[in-house]
């Protein structure tokens, strides 16, 4: 797998701020943003881990752009 | 590509975000749930999920797994009946430290016992969410609670001991820190045939940090994080030492008769004795 | 003034809303000797949906214990601004909180940054509904300050007096006008 | 271990001369039920064992859970697993019941609980029997609930009864609670069951729409939801909280109003089909005796003994409790002048009588609870007693 | 951690600004509850949470047990062992106590259970008003049995039935039902305390004779039997079974019949001493609504505004539900000729009123049971309504 | 003199016979009870018999103790209102299998949890005897009962270790036939501070017979006697040499907090925690 | 023969009372095409306690299912004679078990040593209630003995059902007199 | 304690008949009567081990006469 096909997306309407991503990212990929809700800022370093899919509790990390089109309106 | 999988079993027609509130552990086990689920080729035709009722009892609504979300304490025997009715089905129950250890403690170990092929997680917040945060049969002594003003009397259960003694075929312990253990166990748990219990260790960050200020979910995540211990470190510590320790791994592996299976060999024997019926 | 009140505070769970309404309401009856009523009603959400709490205030003793109009509004959220705004009576003080809150510009409506004003003048955002109460009084005259005040202080939890009687006087000494 | 035996007669059908207990499984039996969770109580315990060994026969499955509780939630599981279920049990259990009861009256589970009257409150006198649960039957779960309630009188009648509990249950989508009692229980009378082919069962109205389209609690296709059991590819959730067509939890006002509506609307509509009142010589009577379950036995017992004296004695079975058949009752209310209200309690069903007579008859009650069972001389007194 | 705070009047009497759950307690504690044994449940969690603070203070025990039917046994043991004691639930968790409580009943056992009406059935609305267990209130459990049950509608009236519930307890020996629900269990209003010495408190009747003669139900002093607690010379029996006066079980059916008498007799026969209802201007109403629980300041906000517009409406509060205020019901319903039922349910105490009133009025119901709670339009709308 | 000290005991206005059946274990366990108690020197003032319902709960009309025969399965939180309200007395509690550990089975472990200081008998027939020979939970797997025609599917509990795993300061079992032994568990649970348990092993002669063919009571108790080992006999035995054994002896004793103690530590804080009223 | 009986079996738990009961009823109803109810009823004790089983045997179909007076009367305690015996018809059979019971001779009573009847000469004391059932018949004529036997037969444990049979028919073939 | 003293009483109507003295005294001090009821057939032999009024589950052995007097009509 090629680190380059890595997508995530955080879907804001469904994140509650909690900040575990940012917070266990071992690899810095998440930074708090200004409104509290976590930017992406380093994909280029994501190792595919999953934790942050893994531990978001609120399914708000999108890995596949299909899934993240097929929630757009929810 | 790595997939987040939940978003393939999502409910169609639920709408989000879910009720928890942010950081709470409860997504996170259903994330591992469905995982497990997931990794076990499971189509959702032959899934139920059920619940009792609390916070983590509202797992289950999320996904496109047909499910019941029952009363409070009572989601071992719904699942029981479901299971009993159609053994085919792979039944799954989630349950607070609540539903299953205070009003559900006795079906709880009726079910250990039975040892029915039904995987149960226990959410194990140490707190009674759902309504405001009083002590649970999990509350560490001393703890603060709505109902523990001045520290909690109570001992709490240990949740897995209690299982391996009440007959559970498969019982093991982790935290929502430990993601993958938590899928892992569960997973072994569904594969079981026979009663399992995984104990979910998970933080509320709403109300038992309201009560005894343990900060954020991160914070709280954290804490587990530092807290686990495997069985086999923990053989090598003192009691002292493992004082504050959360011992995780598998506790019970065992292969008794599953219930439905012995239903099965005596639907055998009521065959034989089946007699013709004389005429008047 | 009139003898008789119906007042609702509305916003989401977390923001001290019922809190707010407990000060008033203890200011209003212990302190100022008046006939008080609060109710309040949250979602099933286990925290952070909608919450209200509707006070009644009179010279008399009150039966219905609900506002139909209110005479008093404070929105602290969108979804509590669009829902009540059109449950106010002509002569109604609405005061929503501009900093969280898009409202349409009218007679008696009062914005008021009240979250960002906790934040940056108080310095704890949670003090956001003690501002609103501050701001309600000095507003509307519902309650004495001296008995606010006092209603706040045998809630807030010890340590926090200070800070707490700070956001009370930001919020009085605010001047306000209703933006048409 | 069976204490009766059935035979076949000339037209194949079973008899046997059996218990009520015994009759209500064998009838749920043919009427499909192929799910019974008990819990031991007496004077009920029959229905269990009896289930015990026969279930399993018909492939079916017996569990004896670890309480009442556990019992009436399991029946709801396997009821949704697409089973027919029932429980039997008796005043202690029932009142624990309650919870679930309300549960499945809630989400629509099509199930039956059989009550065994004995004589309460508490604890009681275990082996005697009484009529003292029939207001709990109706009111005894929390928060307004539809119900159907149906008391049979004699051992034919159980398994009448029976049939009809499973067919409105599944017809209706609601639990159907069977009201019997100690005396009728453990009272052996000859029943002729019917053949395989003579029975008419009714069973749960299944989805024709595609899954993507299911509903858990569908109304566009009438006040009964249709049902698909779990495990196939249709997929829905239930609850216990006030829910939507999708069984997700609501609070909008009009939305709860319309769910409610409908679950008491289905039963409420229907009345004719589901409510049965049997009448004895009431065309001329002058007297009106109302009963239900075994006490109907000793009235009409009291009618032909009234009647040789020149008592113009009439009797009015209800075999449906729940609803109650206010019709029938105002009916004969407007008719007949003197009525008693003939209960083994201490007045229960008489409340209901006078309020659906509407102050048109003088309305008394003959009670007994001293947990025997009630003679025709007892009640005739009585009348004799109110004719001064 | 207690949300309220409690401030000494000039007069040394407490006041403070509370809630009614918080009111309950307060008020329990100066009438000498000195045990709560409690589960939690929305809309009454608050009593477990102020219990536990408050009780350890007055020297009383606060324990929170396993389930509901753990805190209804645990609140009887704790009575019997000489305590005032309560327990205060919500409807999922008032289903599971009806065994209990007919124990309690049955053993003449005083203690005050608190149900704070939430919506039902089943889970329902948690956090929703009702008055939808007002009937199960009277038959929840199995069995007849005696009651009694009262129904506030201010936080003052809380207290205010708080000390009655308890007194009657105490004076009758018998479990007392206190009837709340959600909105009045979460409503904040002024309340002051009776000092100390303002107090009038009933205690259980103590034994006068030696423990050798002693019978744990003790007729030889009228109907209520004096009471002794478990731990000194006394020494006694009581259990579930129906019992004679040494509280051994019987059988015989005379004995029967005399214990069941006289526990409904202590209830039956003090009727003017429990049952208590509130007149609003009933002398000249000619519209008269009948109500309870906090509706009733709804009923007089409608009859304010409706008079202003010269509707004659008055209303009847029935402070007391169970037993239930017949003659009150009956002699206004002579008198008026339109009785509406105001209740948040779908009808259960218009079947009382209808009853009662004998066909003297014309009888409807006011229905309120979407979640919310009644505004006084909606009262009005409906009088309008009716009168075409 | 050889006194039988029951005699010193029976209730004075109660009828004997008593009502269970010849050969009954109900009785030999009763008169255990009286001895450990009188052996400890107890005055009757202070002792409390309660039950549930079921033969075995019958136990308490019989002696001149306040008595409490309660609802079935609710033996134990009757008693602990009554320990807790008045924690002076020495309360006891009589309970079958089937109402202590079915329906009673929940508020059995959460006694064992909070360690209160009350004593139970668990009166083990291995059947439901009052309403005719049902499965119990401790019904061994194969049984035959009213409610188990086919032979009892289900595996039986060990009481003795789900209440050690519960947390009770005190476990042992005895038969029935072991009278002495069984007195001196009784007596040393009754001494214990905290919650003790005593699995005693009856015969049911009536019903368990019946189904099972187990002759009369004293066919019952030679077997009893026969099958009795002690935990030091049994730590030396293969799995199938116990199989058929019972395992007598204490299992736990321990010394955690009793629960009425923690109660008392508690009001002090309470105390402490007392505010002085504002005035208005 | 009348066209309705009243009968009542009497006497303790485990002697068979209400078996006997029941191969009566069933043999009238099944197989002599009799409408029959048969009632029981039983003491709260666990076992042993007094204990009655009643029939109603009639050519139509029977409503109030208990009997006032007997027709046929069997006891088989002493407590159950003492009972019972002042509610039977003046033309009523009564079958009193005389190894056990204490009766007053009377016309129509007819004393059976039943209980040593079938220890000594059936050789098995439990089976009593099959020679009262034996003796009742033969004495009344109630049942067919054909239909009793098979009734017996079809709930007798396998390997018991010689023993049974013997029982039944020495029952048949004993002589009577009502001892006056 | 001399062996003299031992007394040793049956009541016969609380006694149920179920043999246990019999078959457990160890030194056969009761012979089962023709009446089924225990008969007390060699009280010198008792060595006072207790187990007959303990195992009795019938409360029915008074091994104290003023005992035996008082439970006399009960
Ligand atoms: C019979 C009954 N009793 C009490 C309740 C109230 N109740 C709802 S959830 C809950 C406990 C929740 O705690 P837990 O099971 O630990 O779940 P959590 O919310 O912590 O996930 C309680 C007491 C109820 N719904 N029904
Ligand atoms: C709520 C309730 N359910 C069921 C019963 C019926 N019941 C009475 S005793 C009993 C079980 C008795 O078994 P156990 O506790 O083992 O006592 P035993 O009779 O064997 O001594 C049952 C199921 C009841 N009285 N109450
Ligand atoms: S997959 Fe791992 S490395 Fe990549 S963003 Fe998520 S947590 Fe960071
Ligand atoms: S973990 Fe999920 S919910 Fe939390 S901040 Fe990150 S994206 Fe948002
Ligand atoms: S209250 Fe606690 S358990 Fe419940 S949703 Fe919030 S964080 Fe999760
Ligand atoms: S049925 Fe069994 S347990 Fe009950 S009294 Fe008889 S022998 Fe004892
Ligand atoms: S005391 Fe011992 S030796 Fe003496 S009679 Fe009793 S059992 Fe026999
Ligand atoms: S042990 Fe007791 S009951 Fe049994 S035979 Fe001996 S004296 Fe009688
Ligand atoms: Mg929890
Ligand atoms: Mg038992």
């Amino acid at each position: 797998m090629e680190k380059s096909k890595t997508f995530l997306f955080v879907k804001k309407n469904w994140c509650k701020k909690c900040g575990i991503c940012v917070e266990f990212c071992p690899k810095g990929v998440f930074k708090l943003g200004k409104d509290g809700y976590p930017e992406i800022v380093a994909l280029d370093k994501c190792v595919e881990c999953k934790l942050c899919i893994s531990l978001c509790p609120d399914f708000a990390i999108f890995s596949n752009p299909e899934k993240k089109k097929d929630y757009e309106d929810r | 590509m790595m997939e987040n999988i939940i978003h393939d079993y999502l409910r169609p027609k639920k709408s989000f975000p879910h009720v928890w509130c942010p950081g709470c552990g409860d997504g996170i086990v259903l994330n591992a749930m469905v995982r497990a689920i997931h990794s076990l080729g499971k189509s959702k035709d032959e899934v139920v999920f059920v619940s009792g009722i609390g916070c983590s009892s509202r797992a289950p609504a999320y996904t496109d797994f047909s499910s019941l979300h029952g009363i409070h304490g009572r989601a071992l025997p719904f699942a029981t009946g479901i299971k009993l009715a159609n053994p085919k089905l792979t039944v799954v129950v989630f349950s607070g430290d609540g539903d299953a250890l205070a009003i559900g403690g006795n079906h709880f170990i009726h079910a250990c016992r039975r040892n029915i092929d039904i995987t149960v997680v226990v959410i194990n917040n140490n707190i009674y969410g759902m309504t405001g945060g009083q002590a649970s049969p999990t509350m560490p002594t001393g703890a603060y609670g709505a109902t523990a003003p001045y520290g909690n009397l109570d001992r709490p259960f240990d949740v897995c001991k209690l299982a391996a003694a009440a007959g559970a075929n498969y019982v093991a312990r982790a935290t929502a820190f430990q993601f993958f253990q938590l899928e892992k166990c569960i997973k072994e748990g569904i594969e079981k045939k026979g009663f399992s219990v995984i104990e979910a260790v998970t933080p509320c960050p709403s109300l038992y940090s309201f009560f005894n200020n343990t900060g954020r979910g991160v914070d709280m995540l954290k804490k587990l994080r530092d807290r686990a211990v495997t069985t086999q470190k923990a053989a090598t510590l003192s009691p002292a030492e493992l004082e504050d320790k959360i011992v995780t791994g598998v506790f019970a592996n065992e292969n008794f008769r599953e219930y439905c299976a012995g239903y099965a060999e005596l639907v055998e024997k009521a065959e034989r004795s089946k007699k013709n019926e004389e005429s008047l | 003034m009139k003898s008789l009140y119906e007042i609702r505070f509305s916003g989401s769970g977390g923001q001290g809303i019922i809190t707010a309404g407990m000060v008033l309401g203890e200011g209003a009856s212990l302190f100022d000797g008046k006939y008080v009523v609060q109710t309040q009603s949250y979602g099933p959400e286990a925290r952070g949906g909608a919450c209200k709490t509707e006070l009644i205030i009179a010279d008399y003793p009150v039966n219905y214990p609900k506002p139909i109009l209110a005479d008093i509004l404070l929105a602290m959220s969108q979804a509590a601004y669009d829902k009540y705004i059109h449950e106010i009576k002509d002569d109604a003080f609405v005061v929503v909180d501009s900093s969280l809150v898009q409202y349409k510009p009218a007679k008696g409506v009062y914005p008021v940054p009240i979250t960002k004003l906790a934040a940056e003048e108080v310095g704890l955002k949670v003090t956001a509904n003690v501002v609103a109460l501050g701001v309600i009084s000095s507003l509307t005259k519902i309650a004495s300050y001296e008995a606010l005040e006092r209603a706040l202080l045998s809630r807030v939890p010890r340590g926090t007096e200070e800070i707490n009687k700070k956001a009370l006087a930001l919020g009085k000494k605010l001047e306000f006008k209703d933006n048409v | 271990m069976l204490f009766y035996k059935l035979f076949k007669d000339k037209d194949g059908r079973k008899v046997g001369f059996v218990q009520a207990n015994e009759a209500c499984i064998e009838a749920a039996l043919l009427a499909g039920m192929r799910f019974f969770a008990g819990y031991p109580i007496t004077p009920s315990s029959e229905m269990a064992s009896v289930s015990s060994e026969k279930l399993p026969m018909y492939g079916g499955k017996f569990i004896q859970m670890e309480d009442e509780i556990a019992a009436m939630t399991a029946v709801c599981g396997a009821s949704m697993a697409g089973l027919k279920a029932m429980t039997a049990t008796s005043g202690p259990g029932f009142s624990l019941k309650q919870e679930a009861i309300g549960y499945a009256a809630m989400n629509e589970i099509p199930c039956v609980i059989v009550n065994v009257q004995r004589a309460g409150p508490s604890t009681g006198l275990p082996t005697q029997v009484s009529q003292g649960d029939v207001m709990q039957a109706r009111w005894g779960t929390h928060g307004d609930h539809p119900i159907i309630v149906l008391s049979p009188s004699t051992v034919v009648e159980t398994a009448d009864l029976t049939f009809d509990a499973f067919n409105l249950a599944e017809k209706y989508r609601t639990p159907v609670i069977l009201l019997m009692d100690e005396t009728l229980a453990h009272m052996r009378e000859k029943i002729t069951l019917p053949a395989e082919n003579e029975l008419k069962l009714v069973e749960r109205k299944r989805a024709t729409v595609p899954p993507s389209d299911y509903r858990s609690f569908d109304t566009r296709f009438g006040d009964v939801p249709p049902f698909e059991p779990y495990g196939g590819k249709y997929h829905f959730h239930i609850t216990g909280l006030t829910h939507d067509e999708m069984g997700f939890p609501i609070v909008e006002p009009d939305d709860v109003v319309k769910a409610m509506d409908r679950i008491h609307r289905k039963i409420n509509n229907n009345l004719d089909d589901i409510v049965k009142v049997k009448q004895f010589q009431t065309d001329d009577a002058e007297i009106l005796l109302v009963s239900f379950g075994t006490p109907v036995r000793t009235c009409l017992g009291a009618m032909e003994i009234g009647r040789k004296e020149g008592l113009k004695i009439g009797v009015l079975q209800l075999q449906t409790i729940w609803p109650f058949p206010d019709k029938a009752v105002l009916n004969l209310a407007k008719k007949i002048g003197k009525i008693f209200v003939v209960e083994l309690n201490m007045g229960q069903i008489i409340n209901e009588v006078q309020r659906a007579s509407q102050g048109k008859s003088n309305i008394k009650g003959i009670n007994k609870y001293d947990g025997l069972f009630i003679s025709p001389d007892e009640i005739l007194s009585h009348i004799l007693e109110s004719k001064g």
